[in-house]
């Protein structure tokens, strides 16, 4: 394996821990997001560009948005029905 | 013939697409309509494919890849046999059944419903047709999201929706395992066809921990689907929330899906590899299959909402479907295939029923519902005739699969087989009539303090369907399922089709060297004395049970207490919580694939 | 030999498990899905890489003594990838309706189906 | 269970699956020796087959077309869902919220920045065949566009264009395209997704044959399933943030 190769799996390998074990939405939101571009860049070091760049737009584009609108929606709610 | 075998799915598919395009704009009665035109023409489609494949598989290949003769494939192939074709037209007819029956449900964006019924159903034809691994999870994952949609869809009831989340979070991990089955079969032979997997693994001859591995992740992740103990959790939360006319679909083909779906990668792929540990898979199925019929059988007496107590009901009969393909025998295998129609066809009815009383009374709970029945009486004969069928009586409903199944067990030399058959049948059907007898008789104690507590649900206003049009595909289905063990010659047909379905060696050169399919000799199969013993025992213990639970009221308290104390666990594990429901999974998957690594050496 | 990137697959599905199990929330649950789901994606390329093999892309009509990394392997990830964004979506909207009915999103406090 | 057993139940079990995996996975070629036939035989015959230089694409389109068309069908399933579901109890219709931005320089930035990104997004699409990308990619990025127009312009305006009547068929066009080009294939006496075109000249835009038509369907669908999706989301927020 190329150090870059090992660099890439490592980074994934703490950001996927990192990301299960964060428990604020918002922050597990943009973890996910740095996740997603750890995956792009050890998919293009596997030589599937393609495949990175689905994993980009999708941790890019369309992860954060579903999941902001999720999150602001909740909260939202939470403060109309005063907490909870 | 060969331009048949894509339309099956292609149909329904591009009906869904149609209604999608001009939906908004479109009559909810046309939206409907060409729902169920398109369901029927991909039954119809579906059993022109089946008279025609009598022979054995027939691959087609999609794309025009078919591959020369002895050649590597390089595309997706269909590959319709009996078995798989006869369960494409049972999806199909159901399918057109189910939508039949919600032709009046009145709701905002109904032909958004429409399109996610036609997805579900053309997925599952395609599911079950499939003769690439990989294809298989595609439609896999097609038909979840859409059942997951059609789970969550409020009709009936203002239900809350965790039953939805904890079905699609199981089923996601569940195919999470299949593809890592996938992941490694494709990594040891470089291929997704079914057929040319096998044919590698059979000639590379090495069980090691790869093979065993990606047999015990697949067979786990489409378990999951067929809700085998321990990942069987999602499937009551699901159906106590799912509409009635797609629960019928989820008991009475999506279940059974999963376990087609190990029998088919088992006779393709694993056969030939795994071949001479047939004696461990079959014991460590077996057992699985028997703690999951049990179990089952035993929660379905403690339930009094009445989607949930059938979808305790179906868990005890997936674990008999478990058994029947575990045996790993032809008659077995076909047993379990003859059982899973009559199942089916019964157990929509009796859903059916349920949705008619939720929409009747908007009410689903058994002790409030006590009496009320009396005012449908074309519902409650479909009730009683569907209880009847899955109760086994003589030459009636279950009783072939049955008897296919007893005779097959005892045969291999497990005489007790029969025995957990008959206790998951008259468990599971006992709660039946016990449920029917309190709904449409008004029979019965007002309390039983032995069923669990659930809180009272509210119904949504809605406008009312024709009750009249659903009472009849209600009684259609019912009679059905009865009529099914009534059919003559359908089990010899059946043990034939399996005879082809397990031919791995056939299978492989029809699909690969286009050789045609070697005809396996007629089968003639007779009735035994002790089946019909059996069947006498089911049908006669289920009324008892039945009709003496109606009055567990009556027992001292010392004993209900015991019971309750007995039960509480079990009933402690069905927490609802979709944490608790991941770990039984994991675990379930650790346990069963340690049993394997254990035997398979 | 090295099973490194084999090793990484389990490691993130473990992990993904790991946050479904321990969690809290809805929203917190589905990300860790997605999580699990990028488990199958990592195997899956990992299994179709060759070493010194390029993208298997070409500019010319391909030679013989060119390594290529595996083509199918990214065509399957691919789909996996719109699996993954599609079931992801299902899961935040079935989060939201459990919300709006319960005013809570901990499967500990939602769970009303019991027994 | 609580979640102190749950968590060790877990933990023991998932000692149990970690292993069952591993031991699966030992017994793989060592990473980077894969050696099955299948990758390198699609990669020899696409581009002399097929003219497409991307075997990716060609394995996605065209070998394996018809899982590309689950996938679609995939999307087109949760986009319906999403729109069902959520629409079921939205009380109040956003139709009317313009919410719009008040500053011209921006309207007239967020307009450009729309058309740039519409404009990445079909390159996206029509280099699939030659290229990294395709119809997944570029049909993301396409649905992305419209968004920027909620950003920086007005929700009103990005209402319009992705409303239920104008965005929600654009999906059900591009994968009932999809399945429509099988049926042609079989309707000229084809097989099911047959390539039923002249595969043109090696490493053009236009090559590939009706594989081309196939990767602008998918992309369709991914831009039409996605603007759904994301307009969902958007909605259940605009009618939360106006009160509704």
């Amino acid at each position: 394996m190329i150090p870059l190769q090992i660099a890439a799996v490592a980074f994934v390998a703490c950001g996927a821990f990192v990301v299960v074990v964060a428990r604020d939405l918002v922050r597990q939101a943009t973890l996910l997001s740095i996740y997603g571009y750890g995956l792009v860049v050890l998919f293009l070091v596997f030589q599937a560009p393609d495949v990175a760049l689905s994993a980009l737009v999708v941790s890019a584009i369309a992860y954060p948005l579903v999941l902001v609108g999720a999150i602001a929606r909740v909260r939202a709610l939470q403060k109309r029905t005063g907490g909870g | 013939m060969t331009p048949l075998i894509p339309l099956v799915v292609a149909v329904p598919l591009i009906s869904a697409t149609a209604i999608g395009l001009i939906g908004k704009w479109l009559d909810e009665r046309a939206a409907d309509a060409v729902g169920v035109l398109a369901a029927l023409a991909g039954a119809v489609l579906a059993a022109l494919v089946l008279a025609r494949v009598t022979t054995g598989a027939h691959p087609y290949w999609f794309g025009g890849w078919r591959p020369r003769a002895g050649s590597y494939p390089l595309g997706i192939a269909f590959t319709p046999d009996r078995i798989g074709a006869g369960f494409a037209v049972f999806v199909l007819a159901l399918l057109a059944a189910a939508l039949v029956y919600s032709w009046r449900y009145v709701t905002a964006e109904h032909y958004l419903f429409s399109i996610l019924m036609l997805l579900f159903g053309a997925a599952m034809a395609g599911f079950v047709l499939t003769g690439d691994l990989f294809n298989m999870f595609v439609f896999f994952e097609l038909m979840s999201v859409a059942a997951f949609a059609l789970t969550a869809h409020k009709i009936e009831e203002a239900t809350p929706l965790q039953g939805a989340f904890n079905f699609a979070v199981s089923n996601t991990i569940g195919a999470f395992l299949v593809v890592f089955g996938i992941a490694l079969l494709y990594g040891r032979t470089g291929s997704l066809n079914l057929a040319e997997i096998g044919s590698r693994l059979t000639g590379d001859g090495k069980h090691d921990g790869l093979v065993v591995a990606a047999f015990v992740l697949i067979a786990c992740g489409f378990l999951v689907k067929a809700a085998i103990v321990p990942f069987h959790f999602w499937l009551a939360d699901a159906h106590a929330i799912a509409p009635a006319p797609v629960c019928v679909l989820f008991s009475g083909v999506m279940v059974e899906l999963g376990i087609y779906a190990v029998a088919r990668i088992y006779w393709t792929v694993f056969d030939g590899v795994l071949g001479e540990f047939q004696h461990p898979i079959r014991d460590i199925l077996i057992g699985v299959g028997c703690i999951t019929a049990v179990l089952g059988a035993v929660m379905c007496g403690m339930q009094r909402h009445i989607k949930r107590l059938l979808a305790y009901s179906t868990i005890a009969h997936a674990g008999s479907f478990l058994i029947g393909v575990a045996l790993l025998t032809p008659d077995g295998l076909a047993g379990s295939a003859v059982y899973v129609l009559a199942h089916g066809l019964a157990k929509g009815a009796l859903f059916l029923v349920g949705g008619i009383l939720l929409i009747a009374h908007e009410e689903i709970d058994e002790l409030l519902l006590q009496g009320k029945g009396r005012s449908l009486p074309l519902a409650g004969i479909a009730w009683f005739a569907a209880a009847l069928a899955l109760a086994s009586p003589p030459f009636l409903g279950t009783f072939t699969g049955h008897a296919l199944l007893d005779d097959s067990a005892s045969k291999l030399g497990y005489w007790w087989l029969p025995a957990v058959l008959a206790f998951a049948t008259i468990g599971s059907t006992a709660a039946i009539l016990r449920a029917g007898m309190r709904v449409f008789f008004g029979w019965g104690d007002e309390d039983d303090p032995l069923l669990s507590q659930e809180p009272p649900e509210s119904s949504a206003p809605h406008e009312r369907p024709s009750l009249a049009l659903m009472q009849g595909v209600t009684l259609l289905l019912a009679f059905a399922g009865l009529a099914v063990g009534a059919w003559p010659g359908l089990a010899a047909n059946v043990v034939e089709a399996a005879h082809q379905f397990v031919d791995r060696v056939d299978y492989t050169s029809v699909v690969l060297d286009h050789t045609p399919p070697v005809p396996v000799p007629r089968e003639v199969w007779h009735t035994t004395t002790s089946s019909v013993v059996w069947s006498v025992v089911t049908l006669a213990g289920s009324l008892t049970v039945g009709t003496l639970s109606l009055y567990r009221a009556r027992l001292p308290e010392r004993v209900t207490d015991v019971l309750a104390h007995v039960l509480a666990p079990l009933r402690a594990a069905h927490s609802g919580h979709i944490g608790d429901y991941i770990s039984w999974l994991t675990f379930g998957v650790a346990v069963i694939g340690g049993l394997f690594a254990f035997t398979i050496r | 030999m090295t099973y490194l990137p084999y090793a990484l697959s389990v490691w993130i599905f473990v992990c993904g498990l790991y946050g479904i199990v321990s969690s809290r929330n809805l929203i917190h649950i589905t990300v860790c899905v997605s999580v699990c789901q990028s488990a199958t994606y990592v195997l899956l390329l990992a299994i179709g890489y060759r070493k010194h093999g390029t993208a298997p892309i070409f500019s010319d009509m391909p030679t013989r003594g060119r390594t290529i990394v595996d083509p199918i392997v990214q065509s399957l990830t691919l789909t996996d990838i719109v699996v993954s964004v599609a079931v992801a979506a299902l899961l935040l909207t079935f989060a939201l309706k459990v919300f709006e009915h319960h005013h809570s999103l901990d499967p500990g406090e939602i769970a009303g189906l019991k027994g | 269970m609580n979640r102190r057993t749950r968590i060790a139940l877990f933990a023991l079990s998932a000692a149990g699956v970690g292993a069952l995996l591993l031991w699966g996975l030992a017994g793989l070629p060592s990473f980077g020796d894969y050696a099955g036939p299948y990758g390198d035989l699609i990669a020899n015959l696409a581009p002399p087959q097929r003219h497409i230089a991307n075997a990716v694409t060609a394995v996605v389109f065209d070998y394996r077309g018809f899982d590309t068309m689950g996938e679609e069908l995939i999307l087109f399933g949760a986009a319906s869902a999403v729109a069902m579901l959520l629409r079921e109890t939205r009380e109040h219709d956003v139709a009317d919220i313009v919410d719009r931005v008040r500053s011209d320089a921006t309207n007239a930035i967020s307009l450009l920045a729309a058309l740039a990104v519409l404009t990445v997004g079909l390159d996206v699409v029509a280099h699939g065949l030659l290229t990294p990308g395709g119809g997944f990619q570029g049909g993301v990025v396409l649905a992305a566009a419209f968004l920027v127009l909620f950003l920086g312009v007005e929700f009103h305006v990005y209402n319009q264009v992705a409303a239920p009547t104008r965005g929600e068929p654009v999906e059900p066009f591009g994968a009932g395209g999809y399945i429509g080009l099988g049926l042609v294939s079989l309707g000229l006496g084809l097989s099911f997704l047959q390539n039923f075109m002249g595969i043109g000249t090696f490493g053009r835009l236009t090559s590939g044959g009706s594989v081309l038509l196939v990767s602008f369907s998918s992309g369709i669908a991914v831009a039409g399933g996605f603007m759904v999706i994301f307009n969902e989301f958007l909605q259940e927020n605009m009618a939360a943030r106006y009160g509704r």
